[in-house]
């Protein structure tokens, strides 16, 4: 058995997507570290007890020598028992303190001037409220998927979020329907989202660099220091998250997958600005005042797969009933997830349909296979998905269903969301 | 009553009437504080007060009834226990409960795109 | 001195007492059923509580078996990733169902067969206390399971074509329960769960009832129906687990009954008990559902924990170690257990405070438990250990249940806990306590005393492999999963994509799941070659230490012809080893034995379940005319419930002839 | 149920009547039972106190007369149950018939009260305060006629002249305990549901 276990062990990587002894924060290094404990612990208990239980068992094991003199009649030993139970506590202790700290430290953002937003956040104005809080994001939970609201910064996404390396972000946790749970297991363990309750977390992807470099014991200049500690983002954190719903919420729970790029500060204020303006241009670098008068008037004349994606989009599709895509006028749908640079996104359905490429680049090809999957099976990726059925507002409702052609160029609009 | 068993008639008769008057006396003060209760919300004092005595009074009367008209203090301990357990584990567990549910958690509903 | 595997041939007819018994004619006017020829309808209406416990035996080595059938699904289902051997819907279907029958229908009715046939035997009494309640809770259950499992039967014809839901429900298609075995609101609000959630509420409301009323007859028993010097202090360790856990049941099941009752009326009048649109808490569901399911989990361990310490002292020939301690710390594990229902909810957001009382109350009960452990290993020290087949099994019990413990005490510690809850690594805690703890141990037991029950010996040498197949298998199916819940792979998850680093765990699990289902069916094929054994068990086939190996095998209806005088615990050993002054006495029966009279009642009553549970399960659906059925149901226990209390106990003498040994 | 059975009142070293333990152990799950009940309607008072105001709904006379009733049936039920082990068959059967009675008033109340309260808008799926309270109250009304039927059954035993004063005792005893803990359940309820909302 001991055996197998070790084949196991030492067979295995740890170290995959969703490994939660890699773990890349402090939330996730915490509970590591108690897990770990936890282990030695019973693992001390398990050799103690266990390896007396075998003991006895084959010390005590009847000879068959014929012997059939009964055993002494001994009915126990009050100083073994306390001993003993004196022991588990003690054992118990070891396991408590730490334990306690840990359900301290790991509950609230640390309370710290560094945490606050106005702390490090140097793209554009806050709010005197906004920069005297933490960095919020609202993460609320639909069957199956992710929205991704940054109140602080005026921008939403869904299913993949984007944050930055060592800052601690204070997640408020709501869900629209039923429970889901919000779980990025190399950054921090899941808290669930319940409908009616005001549940929050805090994650971090990576220490600060206060932390940082009192754990690497770093001395020099604040220049080196810096670098060094942007090597180490470079390095260890920097990269593409999987998270998953950890509460079992009803048909598609399996799929109701989600990302977290996390990236440097640079880039996140790069994607921020980009999320904030949208997309400015119709197709072509029309405005959209141009484009929506064609649409209104001589439709005919927006020509091009593109210009045709946007018009069943707009149109037939109805898609921006349910979708906002920032920018246009038209398209500010709630019911589904937002898709403004939907393109940029590495997965699409939260998170089952993938198209990244190991550079951490997006495969337009299979990006654009699964467009076309999942528009023209939308069910059947995800089963009693509300985009398919939704008391008939749903594109498996519409009549006729749109045809290959149609989602194609549906597909092409999409990908130039970018 | 468990302990009826062994006596004779004549010993049946004898406690069951003294117990009578434990029960008339109950009864009256079980009215009594009743009445008692009704008014008090009414009275001008501090809300604390009242609060503490209404449920010392709830209390009393529940009290009251179980060790006289059920007989638990004529009856045997194990009667007692059996009730106990059950009280002590239904009060100790929804009071936590009690404290576990606050009101600050609560959000109202969320709906999409508000 | 007797020894083992006793061949000696009794002849069943000597002892036959009943021969020239009639049937009486009860207070209704009309016949009993008593002495009936017919072996259905005496089967039916008994109120033996031997034959009772046989009945819930069967019935819950059946749904064990379907409730393994499901996880194998479940588990084929896993082998490979992206895989689409069922649907997300079935499968959802398939784990709700498997949890709730391996709990509800297996593993409590297995414990409930062996507190039926055992409890009075141990404590040397004729019966229960309230035989005819015996035989209700047996029916109850009967109906429960039939409710639960009703939407299969619909899911299984619509499947075929042969049934498609109309009228008001149509287009409805989810007729089997799957919100999972705690089914957490407010996933089974109407507005996203079909039937199955009402089949779900209504079976488990019966079960509840069935439940109920058995541990309530059960404490009155082990309180007074105890045979003369068999003191509390004397009782056997198993008797004493039974007494716990059936206080654990009256004090735990009214929770769930008050939520499962608020969860139909949400259903049925649209109250807003767990809708957050009316205010309603949803959290408020799993404090509730918890307070009972906490205390649940140690209802099902705590008989198995009786087990083992009934088989370790008997075949490592001493005492149990440190008796009082033992029965003591079973007191502190079931009532501790009240106090630590939130650790399953360390994820909701409970607050600094909550977590950490939660979480050291939870690691407080591993000292009783290990307190447990130690006694087992203390009483194996200086013994004479034989390995008979319930010691193998009783053996790996103790190691198995110390490891699925040890990942209980990783589970307190909450911080680490929120990389595990919902993940496989829960399915792994559960499944060590559960298959490695419970169903070893009741498999000890099966061993152990199924030749009392059916005076029958085990043949051959089966048993070996039956252990190394479940406790080989076991460890390949649910050791992985430790590792697949920290590599991140949720639970309830009907497919996963690869390249996570999950698939090779996942067909490791398979395949250990598979070997695991072989060492069951071989016991299964062990059963029945006991049962068609040719070799008679005689009274007291292991040299055992407690008063059930003092009757003949299997007992009489009477069970004692004489009910003892007890003067020791373990009293059969001391009358067979002990001095003079500790042998077991014998109280004088010159009036003879009365034996309580069959009824019909109980199975009636219990049979108004049926209509009462699906009736009001249709009606919500919004199938016509199901409100009368339901009513119809009601009037049916009502009835049955007044005859019953019409038709008088009655009963009759018998007058057994004194046994030779 | 008067005739649950006790085959055999065998050797009990404690020396208490099977159904009375039955009895008592019932009440003592029955506690859970109903602390599951309040404190669901307290824990969602404590959560939403904006939500609904009772005290313009609820009449605490008549509640306080409700309460009263009760208090005054469970004291008959004490005498009814001293009159059986006395033997003395008629006063039995008075002090019962005082007990459905009363009893029956008791239900009348709630069922005024209930038609009230719908009549003034507050319904089963009136916020969670509609939903608590109904279904507490109803359930302990619910607890109060099993109680009546059941009394009733055992006045018409008595009048077919098969109860015999000694082997049915218990009986009685088992329903007055079952009448009593209603009562009970009732003295709080009175208190943590109707007077406290009245505290300024
Ligand atoms: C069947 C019986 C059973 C038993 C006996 C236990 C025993 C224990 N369980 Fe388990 N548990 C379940 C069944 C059981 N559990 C089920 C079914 C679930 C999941 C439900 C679901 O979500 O579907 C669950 C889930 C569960 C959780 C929630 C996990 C989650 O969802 O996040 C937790 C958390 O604390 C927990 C803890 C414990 C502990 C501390 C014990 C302790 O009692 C264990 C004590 C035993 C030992 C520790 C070993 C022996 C002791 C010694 C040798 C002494 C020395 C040891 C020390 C000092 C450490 N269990
Ligand atoms: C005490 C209870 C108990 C027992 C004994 C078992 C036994 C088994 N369980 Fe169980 N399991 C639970 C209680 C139990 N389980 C619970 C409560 C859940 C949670 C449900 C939820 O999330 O809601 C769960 C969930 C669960 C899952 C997780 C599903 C998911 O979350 O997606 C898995 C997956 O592998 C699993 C596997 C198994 C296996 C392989 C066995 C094996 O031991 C089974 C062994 C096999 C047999 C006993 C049957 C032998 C059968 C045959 C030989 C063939 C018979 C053939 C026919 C009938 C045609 N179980
Ligand atoms: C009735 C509402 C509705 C309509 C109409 C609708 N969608 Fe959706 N859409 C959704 C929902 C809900 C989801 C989330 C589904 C899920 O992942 O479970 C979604 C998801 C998506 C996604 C994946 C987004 C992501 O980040 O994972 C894309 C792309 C998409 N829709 C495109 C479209 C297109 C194109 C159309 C029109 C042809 C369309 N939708 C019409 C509701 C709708
Ligand atoms: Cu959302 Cu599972
Ligand atoms: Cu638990």
């Amino acid at each position: 058995m001991s055996l197998l276990s070790l084949l196991l062990i030492s067979g295995c990587d740890l170290n995959t997507r969703m490994s939660t002894f890699t773990a890349k924060g402090p939330v996730a290094e915490t509970q590591l570290n108690l897990f770990m404990l936890t282990v030695w612990v019973t693992g001390f208990i398990f050799l103690a007890v266990g390896g007396v239980y075998v003991y006895v068992v084959i010390r005590f094991r009847d000879k068959k020598d014929g012997n059939e003199s009964i055993p002494s009649q001994g009915h126990g030993n009050p100083l073994v028992e306390m001993g003993l139970i004196g022991v588990s506590i003690l054992l118990l202790v070891i396991i408590a303190v730490p334990t306690l700290q840990g359900i301290w430290y790991t509950h609230d953002v640390p309370d710290d001037e560094s945490s606050l937003l106005g702390s490090w956040y140097t793209n554009g104005d806050l709010s005197e409220a906004d920069a005297k809080e933490p960095f919020i994001i609202r993460a609320i939970g639909y069957r199956w998927w992710w929205e991704f609201e940054y109140p602080q910064l005026g921008i939403s996404t869904a299913n993949e979020m984007v944050i930055p390396a060592g800052r601690p972000i204070h997640i408020e946790l709501r869900s629209v329907d039923v429970i889901h749970s919000f779980w990025l297991p190399k950054i921090a363990g899941k808290v669930d989202l319940i409908p009616g309750r005001a549940n929050s977390m805090w994650i971090q992807a990576g220490d600060t660099i206060d932390a940082w470099a009192k754990k690497a014991e770093f001395e020099g200049t604040d220049n080196e220091r810096l670098l060094a500690y942007e090597q180490y983002l470079e390095d260890e954190i920097y990269d593409y998250y999987y998270g998953q719903c950890a509460e079992y919420c009803g048909d598609s729970h399996a799929r109701m997958l989600f990302r977290a790029h996390v990236v440097k500060d640079e880039d996140f204020y790069a994607w921020v600005n980009r999320m904030d303006a949208g997309h400015a241009e119709a197709p072509e670098g029309m405005t959209w005042d141009d484009w929506y008068a064609s649409y209104d008037e001589t439709p005919e004349e927006l020509t091009g797969d593109v210009h045709e994606g946007l018009k069943l989009f707009m149109g037939r599709a109805k898609c921006a009933t349910c979708h906002a895509v920032k920018g246009n006028p038209r398209a500010v749908g709630v019911a589904g997830p937002n898709l403004t640079y939907l393109a940029e996104r590495h997965s699409i359905a939260a998170g089952w349909l993938n198209h990244r490429n190991d550079d951490n680049s997006v495969d337009s090809e299979a990006q654009l296979n699964n467009f076309i999957k999942w528009i023209k099976d939308t069910d059947e990726v995800k089963p009693g998905n509300l985009m398919w059925k939704a008391k008939g507002a749903g594109i498996g409702e519409l009549d006729p269903l749109l045809n290959d052609e149609e989602i194609r160029k549906i597909s092409l609009y999409l990908q130039s969301l970018q | 009553m468990s302990d009826t068993e062994h006596m004779s008639e004549l010993d049946v008769l004898k406690t069951e009437n003294d117990r009578y008057y434990a029960f008339v006396n109950l009864a009256l003060i079980l009215a009594a504080v009743t009445g008692i209760e009704l008014v008090l919300v009414y009275l001008p004092f501090p809300s604390t007060l009242i609060f503490t005595v209404l449920i010392s009074l709830s209390l009393f009367k529940f009290i009251g009834v179980i060790a006289w008209f059920m007989h638990l203090i004529y009856d045997k301990l194990i009667l007692t226990m059996a009730f106990g357990t059950g009280m002590v584990i239904a009060f100790g567990t929804y009071t936590a409960l009690l404290f576990l549910l606050s009101g600050e958690m609560v959000a109202p509903q969320e709906i999409p795109g508000r | 001195m007797s020894t083992t595997h006793t061949t000696e041939v009794i002849n069943p007819s000597v002892h036959n007492d009943l021969a020239d018994l009639k049937p009486e004619i009860s207070d209704l006017g009309l016949r009993r059923p008593d002495h009936s020829k017919n072996v259905i309808i005496d089967w039916m209406t008994t109120v033996d509580h031997k034959k009772i416990g046989l009945m819930y035996g069967a019935m819950a080595l059946f749904f064990l078996l379907v409730g393994g059938f499901e996880a194998l699904v479940i588990r084929t289902q896993l082998m490979v990733p992206e895989n689409d051997l069922i649907s997300a819907q079935r499968y959802n279907q398939l784990f709700t169902m498997h949890g709730t029958t391996m709990i509800f229908l297996a593993i409590m009715p297995l414990n409930a067969a062996f507190f039926n046939f055992l409890v009075p035997l141990q404590i040397g009494a004729r019966d229960v206390a309230f035989p005819r309640i015996n035989a209700f809770s047996l029916w109850a259950f009967v109906a429960g399971a039939l409710v639960i499992n009703f939407g299969w039967l619909l899911q299984a014809l619509e499947m075929f074509g042969l049934f498609t839901a109309s009228g008001a429900t149509a287009g409805m298609n989810d007729f089997v329960p799957a919100m999972g075995w705690f089914g957490y609101a407010p996933i089974t609000s109407t507005e996203f769960t079909g039937a199955g959630t009402d089949f779900w509420i209504m079976g488990l409301q019966i079960l509840g009832v069935a439940s109920l009323s058995a541990s309530l007859n059960f404490i009155v028993t082990i309180i007074n129906m105890r045979a003369p010097g068999m003191k509390m202090m004397r009782l056997p360790v198993f008797t004493w687990m039974t007494l716990i856990v059936s206080l654990l049941i009256i004090f735990a099941f009214p929770a769930i009954t008050v939520a499962l009752i608020q969860l139909m009326f949400d259903r049925v009048f649209g109250t807003n008990f767990f809708s957050v649109g009316g205010g309603g808490q949803p959290i408020l569901w799993q404090h509730l559902f918890w307070i009972f399911g906490h205390p649940e989990v140690y209802i099902l361990v705590l008989p198995a924990m009786g087990i083992v310490s009934e088989v370790l002292p008997t075949f490592a020939r001493k005492p149990l170690f440190g008796y009082a301690i033992v029965v003591f710390s079973g007191a502190v594990i079931g009532f501790l257990g009240f106090a630590v229902w939130s650790h399953h909810m360390f994820t909701t957001g409970l607050g600094k405070i909550a977590t950490a009382a939660f979480s050291l109350l939870t690691m407080a009960i591993a000292v009783p438990t290990g307190v447990k452990i130690f006694n087992w290993v203390g009483t194996l020290w200086g013994g004479q250990i034989r390995f008979h087949a319930p010691m193998i099994f009783a053996i790996g019990f103790v190691w198995m249940f110390m490891m699925g413990g040890f990942s209980g005490i990783m589970h307190s510690s909450a911080p680490a806990d929120a990389q595990q809850q919902d993940s496989y690594f829960v399915i792994a805690h559960f499944h060590y306590v559960a298959i490695g703890g419970i169903l070893l141990a009741i498999v000890s037991g099966i061993y152990y005393w199924l030749p009392k029950m059916i005076g029958k010996m085990w043949q051959g040498n089966l048993n070996i492999w039956v252990g190394i197949f479940t406790v080989v298998g076991l460890n390949i199916t649910f050791f992985p999963m430790h590792f697949l819940g920290l590599l991140g792979q949720p639970r309830r998850t009907h497919t996963y994509l690869s390249g996570f680093g999950w698939e090779s765990y996942n067909m490791v699990c398979t395949i250990g799941s598979y070997i695991l289902a072989f060492g069951v069916l071989l016991l299964v094929v062990d059963i029945v070659r006991c049962f068609r054994s040719k070799q008679l068990a005689g009274n007291d086939p292991w040299d055992a230490r407690t008063l059930e190996w003092a009757t003949s095998s299997p007992p009489k209806v009477y069970n004692f012809a004489a009910t003892p005088i007890v003067n020791a615990r373990d009293g059969f050993w001391a009358d067979k080893y002990g001095p003079e002054n500790r042998k077991l006495g014998e109280v004088d029966e010159s009036h003879g034995i009365h034996m309580p009279s069959q009824s019909w009642m109980p199975m009636i009553a219990s049979a108004g379940f049926i209509p009462l549970g699906l009736g009001l399960s249709l009606m919500q659906a919004g199938v016509p005319f199901m409100g009368y059925v339901a009513i119809l149901g009601l009037v049916i226990i009502a009835l049955g419930i007044s005859l019953w209390a019409l038709e008088g106990p009655g009963g009759y003498h018998l007058h057994p002839k004194k046994e030779s040994n | 149920m008067s005739q649950t059975e006790s085959h055999d009142d065998g050797h009990h070293g404690l020396m208490v009547k099977n159904k009375k333990l039955l009895m008592w152990l019932f009440l003592g799950s029955d506690c859970m039972f109903f602390g599951t009940l309040i404190s669901t309607h307290l824990i969602y008072r404590k959560l939403h106190p904006e939500e609904f105001d009772p005290t313009q709904l609820f009449s605490l006379e008549l509640t306080s007369f409700s309460t009263f009733i009760l208090l005054m049936s469970s004291f008959l039920m004490a005498l009814a149950v001293s009159a059986m082990h006395k033997g003395e068959m008629k006063s039995f059967r008075r002090n019962v018939i005082g007990v459905i009675f009363f009893g029956l008033i008791f239900l009348g109340c709630q069922v005024y009260e209930f038609a009230h309260f719908m009549h003034e808008g507050l319904n089963l799926d009136t916020g969670t305060f509609g939903s608590t309270f109904y279904l507490m109250t109803g359930t302990h009304g619910v607890h109060v006629a099993v109680g009546v039927f059941w009394l009733i059954s055992m006045l018409f035993y008595s009048q077919s002249g098969k109860m015999e004063a000694h082997k049915s005792a218990i009986d009685v005893e088992a329903a007055g305990l079952y009448w009593h803990f209603v009562d009970i359940v009732w003295i709080v309820i009175f208190t943590v549901v109707y007077l406290i909302e009245f505290i300024a």
